[in-house]
């Protein structure tokens, strides 16, 4: 029986120390049989062999498979694709728990992984994994399933166009800045059928809400941004950032940036906007009926669309990767990356939660005059020349 | 057939090695991982059923912090929740409806009776309204006496459920 | 036995005055008054204590006497309104026969009442004739003993 | 079923009925039973008594002293608030009359009883709309009033201190020291709470002018306590029929005349520091000298009765004990603040939006187990 941490952490190098010692005796003959169906161009089995111990070998051979790192495959789903940004969605709940915690005078989680709980969100992955998937027996059975994998399929393609640095991207294109908007477009129609599929009263009302509200905070999303492409007469991430060279868009849009922020909060169903999640009012909203892993999908997909409209505040207002030469572009990234992130989360510990009439009020009143009055203000900062 | 014995003592013993370092090297660590991430993210049922509520929500104020056990204070739905904590006394108007949250939540599930009232009826064993006990109607995993429980009882029940947790098979 | 002061004094006279003999005095004390009528005279006497400015309920009972085989119904009443009356209570007790316990409502009067009479109701089983939720509040929905709080239901264990 | 309550179903059509408890994270041990036309209540209806315990038959099996335990558990959050009525109205009928020390220490414990409920209900205002650092902070700064009471009652919440005679035990040596660094440190958080939660637009937004209870409307359907107050009586009971020693300290008795919850939560507040300043009063009263009168066998009450009532932290508390001479009281009639609140509930509920309910729900500071008993 493994009974702490330690025995397991033990357990585990021993297993790869044998793992390590038998390979050459099990595995090697069998790649040996493999290699010409896979038709590698390795013209020794020495090849192979030296591969195993040598990283740089290795990379190659990866590559020549059509794994490696400048490879699509490798660019989609591992770094700066999927992999990465659940990454850093994990990071950002542990993230969230700890300031929170702090601020409110608590530790937050602390046993899970011997060292400030740092382990946390695993541990709750590995929980959500082991749970019974419960399907009401009134749900509407196809949608119901649909939704997590909907969630998570629209946070994923969010991915496809948004660059990390000037060389580390997915694709290109130049209406980038465009594409990520079309397809939040469809957030409150995955919340509408995850509402709608559960057939429960709290999850419609919840439903219902998140429409009102995603539709009432789209618009001025859209509008807060143009002042950007104004200033910069393109659509794309790429030269966006680089127009920012010399200034970082929040000094002359500041206006659309703060816009741009409360958009995002309300987006995200944060607080001060996460009426559709009001526990206190409707359970858990649109999440309600949802157990195990498909709700830890749609909580999945929801940090992952937190980890994209972070990146693009930070793209499109904080200069990007632009910083001072002595850190790689892509750190710099990451750390205004974490900057905006903390923002977005500080309003939960400071701020209680709005009517819904009242963020109506907020969206349709005051946040579409006020960003059409910051585009006027970035037309006549492109016409002065200020940047 | 093969009828030797020492062969069929081979092919046994093979099979027995075969097995145990199976048992040993992925069933065991494959558990203890399991187990490890729902001992450290019990989420309990808001469901107050009586006045050991309060130590509950003073459990999980700063100074007690049910959060370092990885316990989500006043989690929404019971659908996304691990453990019943039944706080004290269950009268029999809310009996059935305890039984009913209890069904609905998703297994694995636990339940903690916390308080006397809950283990046992306690100080109302003798009142009309009252359910001798919790574990009547649903299993029980960990008392916590005390009337109500001192946040510190609590986190050392919770500290056994963890423990029990821990052993348990998959 | 201490002396009473002369706002009860004044309260008892004008009611005095109004009933004559048809309501008992049973004691007065300092910011305490307890009267007692009839069953039938009970709403009259409730809507005077209420005209002299007297406008909560703060507790309304029942007591069951089983020797005498009636129910003892009481209304505690406070008066928050006018401040010289704030510190006296009013008790008004009327007695209702075991065989048919039933008495008109005073909500129309206090609505303050209304939830206590709903529980005396089902403590009891007296019933209050034109309240307009005459059933369970406390109890679960499907009690079918007989009320709880009459001498003659006994707890469990407890003989 | 023979309760109608249970009947309320869907009509179909625009309305949408929603049970609300008792597993809701915005119910508490309750159920309430709303209907909404869109994001109106057009009815709702109380669904209490998942926590009634029959504590009135209890007491007729129990005599005096046995019964301070469980009656003190129904209101646990202000157990020597629950408790000193009931003593008081034993002392009446057994005929005792408490020393003078004891009087004082009961105003302490029940003052800090007040300020203790108080906190809890504040932190559980603050994440009813979504603040959950107002949660936190104040159940944080609750334990610090806990270690107070529990060094004079030595439990942490209930402390069956008050018996018919006096109380328990003296208060500790060093007590007075204690309980003015404490008050000193709250003082200023107290600001902090202005600062980070009364002050805050979003909380005003959410609160101003929902849930708004008339003046004539209190009065009539018998609100008490805070709630009472905040509607612009300055009704209490601790200034209509002084108990205790409170006629011999001064305090104020925060009123408010809006009459909505912000109005109620700031009456809250303020009687925080009321309660603080009553404390710092009796410190200086307080004398040395016995803190219970010792009572010989079985205490037996004359027959007969007594109703008292004094401020607990949600309202007056009232009870109404009949003797019969027995050792055993005849019948004890509790009423509590939060029974006699609850038909403000439904009043202000209906016409208002759903999104407004736990705001207005707990600025009644209904606490369900104290109404079931």
């Amino acid at each position: 029986m493994i009974e702490t941490f330690e025995e397991f952490v033990k357990r585990i190098l021993a297993l790869l120390f044998w793992f390590i010692l038998l390979s050459p005796l099990i595995i090697f003959p069998i790649l040996f049989l493999l290699v010409p169906i896979f038709g590698i161009d390795v013209t020794t089995v020495n090849e192979i062999l030296t591969a195993s111990i040598d990283p740089i070998k290795a990379l190659k051979l990866v590559e020549e498979l059509g794994l490696g790192p400048s490879s699509t495959f490798f660019k989609v789903v591992a770094f700066p694709g999927f992999t990465f940004a659940a990454l850093v969605a994990t990071i950002t709940i542990l993230y969230e728990r700890k300031l929170i915690a702090k601020t409110q005078l608590r530790v937050g989680p602390l046993y899970a992984g011997r060292f400030e709980g740092f382990l946390q969100p695993i541990a709750d992955l590995f929980k959500l994994l082991g749970k019974e998937l419960i399907v009401p027996e009134k749900a509407d059975k196809a949608f119901f399933w649909a939704a997590p994998i909907l969630s998570l399929a629209l946070g994923a393609s969010l991915l496809a166009v948004i660059p990390l640095s000037p060389t580390i991207y997915i694709a290109r294109s130049d209406f980038s800045l465009l594409i990520p908007f079309a397809i939040i477009g469809f957030s409150p129609l995955v919340v509408l059928i995850a509402a709608w599929a559960s057939s429960n009263k709290f999850a419609f009302i919840g439903g219902l809400r998140a429409l009102h509200q995603l539709a009432a905070y789209e618009i001025p999303m859209l509008i807060s941004i143009l002042g950007v492409v104004v200033l910069t007469g393109s659509f794309d991430l790429m030269e966006i950032v680089e127009a920012q060279k010399n200034m970082w868009f929040i000094i002359p849009q500041f206006l659309g940036a703060i816009i741009f922020y409360i958009t995002i909060l309300s987006e995200l169903e944060r607080v001060p906007f996460d009426l559709p999640e009001a526990e206190t009012e409707i359970v858990s909203g649109w999440l309600t009926e949802y157990t195990g892993m498909h709700f830890g999908l749609l909580q999945l997909g929801v940090y992952i669309k937190f980890y994209v409209l972070a990146l693009l505040f930070t793209l499109l207002f904080l200069g990007g990767w632009n910083g001072p030469a002595f850190l790689p572009p892509v750190v710099w990234l990451l750390t205004k990356l974490f900057f905006v992130i903390s923002l977005i989360i500080f309003p939960r510990a400071v701020l209680p939660r709005l009517r819904l009439d009242q963020l109506i009020r907020i969206g349709w009143a005051w946040l579409i005059a006020l960003s059409f009055i910051n585009l006027f203000i970035a037309v006549i900062e492109s016409s002065l020349g200020v940047i | 057939m093969v009828n030797d014995p020492t062969l069929n003592l081979l092919v046994a013993k093979t099979s027995d090695l075969f097995g145990n370092a199976i048992e040993k090297n992925v069933r065991e660590p494959l558990r203890y991982l399991i187990n490890w991430g729902r001992l450290y993210s019990l989420w309990p049922v808001h469901l107050e059923t009586a006045c050991c509520s309060i130590e509950f929500g003073a459990a999980s104020g700063p100074r007690h912090d049910l959060e370092r056990f990885g316990m989500l204070e006043a989690f929404g739905s019971l659908r996304q929740c691990d453990v019943l904590v039944v706080q004290g006394t269950v009268t029999r108007k809310m009996a059935p409806r305890m039984k009913w949250v209890y069904e609905q939540m998703p297994e694995p599930k636990w339940v903690i009776a916390m308080g006397a009232c809950a283990i046992s009826g306690g100080l109302y064993v003798d009142s009309y309204n009252v359910l001798q006990g919790v574990d009547k109607i649903v299993p029980v995993d960990v008392y916590i006496p005390g009337c109500p429980p001192r946040p510190e009882t609590l986190i050392q029940g919770i500290i056994e459920l963890q423990n029990k947790i821990r052993k348990s098979k998959v | 036995m201490p002396k009473k002061t002369k706002i009860e004094t004044a309260l008892i006279e004008s009611l005095k005055k109004k009933f004559n003999t048809t309501i008992k005095e049973e004691y007065v004390k300092p910011n305490r008054i307890k009267f007692s009528t009839t069953s039938d005279n009970f709403r009259n006497l409730a809507q005077a204590v209420k005209e002299l400015g007297f406008d909560q309920v703060i507790s309304q009972g029942g007591t069951d006497y089983p020797d005498n085989n009636e129910f003892r119904v009481e209304y505690h009443i406070i008066c928050v309104s006018i401040k010289k009356f704030r510190s006296i209570i009013f008790s008004l007790m009327t007695t209702i026969p075991k065989d048919k316990p039933e008495i008109e409502t005073l909500i129309d009067i206090w609505p303050s009442a209304e939830f206590h009479e709903q529980e005396t109701f089902e403590n009891f089983g007296i019933t209050f004739i034109n309240h307009p939720r005459m059933e369970k509040l406390l109890l679960p929905e499907d009690w079918d003993d007989i009320p709880p709080l009459r001498k003659d239901f006994h707890l469990p264990g407890r003989g | 079923m023979p309760n109608s309550v249970m009947n309320v179903v869907d009509q179909g059509g625009d309305r949408l009925v929603l049970h609300v408890g008792p597993q809701h994270p915005g119910s508490g041990h309750f159920r309430i039973i709303v209907t909404v036309d869109g994001d109106y209540i057009v009815d709702a209806k109380p669904d209490p008594g998942y926590v009634h315990r029959g504590a009135e038959k209890m007491a007729e099996y129990r005599d005096y002293i046995q019964n301070i335990p469980h009656l003190e558990r129904p209101v646990i959050i202000d157990a020597s608030g629950v408790t000193l009525p009931y003593v008081l109205a034993a002392e009446k009928i057994i005929g005792v009359e408490p020393p003078v020390r004891a009087e004082y220490i009961r105003m302490i414990m029940a003052e800090l009883n007040r300020i203790i409920s108080h906190l809890y209900w504040l932190a559980i205002y603050g994440i009813f709309l979504g603040h959950s650092t107002m949660f936190m902070w104040p159940m944080g700064d609750r334990e610090l009033f806990i270690d107070l009471a529990e060094s004079i009652g030595g439990t942490r919440v209930t402390f069956s201190y008050i018996v018919p005679g006096g109380v328990r035990n003296d208060i500790p040596i060093n007590f007075k020291e204690r309980a003015l660094k404490t008050f000193d440190y709250f003082e200023k958080r107290i600001k902090e709470y202005e600062k980070i939660f009364f002050n805050n637009p979003l909380m005003a937004a959410r609160t101003e002018g929902i849930g708004v209870l008339k003046k004539d409307d209190a009065i009539r359907l018998g609100i008490t306590g805070s709630n009472l107050r905040a509607s612009g009586v300055d009704s209490d009971t601790r200034k209509d029929e002084p108990y205790c020693m409170y006629k011999k300290v001064d305090f104020d008795i925060p009123t408010r005349q809006e009459g909505d919850s912000y109005a109620r939560c700031v009456v809250r507040l303020r009687e925080l520091q009321q309660s603080m300043n009553i404390i710092k009063q009796v410190f200086d009263l307080i004398e040395p000298g016995p803190v219970k009168q010792v009572l010989g066998g079985v205490m037996r009450g004359e027959p007969g009765e007594a109703f008292v009532r004094t401020e607990a932290a949600r309202g007056t508390m009232f009870y109404h004990i009949v003797s019969d001479g027995d050792k055993i009281p005849y019948r004890v009639k509790i009423s509590v603040p939060s029974f006699r609140n609850l038909i403000g509930m439904s009043h202000l509920l209906i016409g208002s939006r759903l999104a407004d309910m736990p705001a207005i729900y707990w600025s009644l500071d209904y606490w369900p187990v104290e109404a079931d008993r």
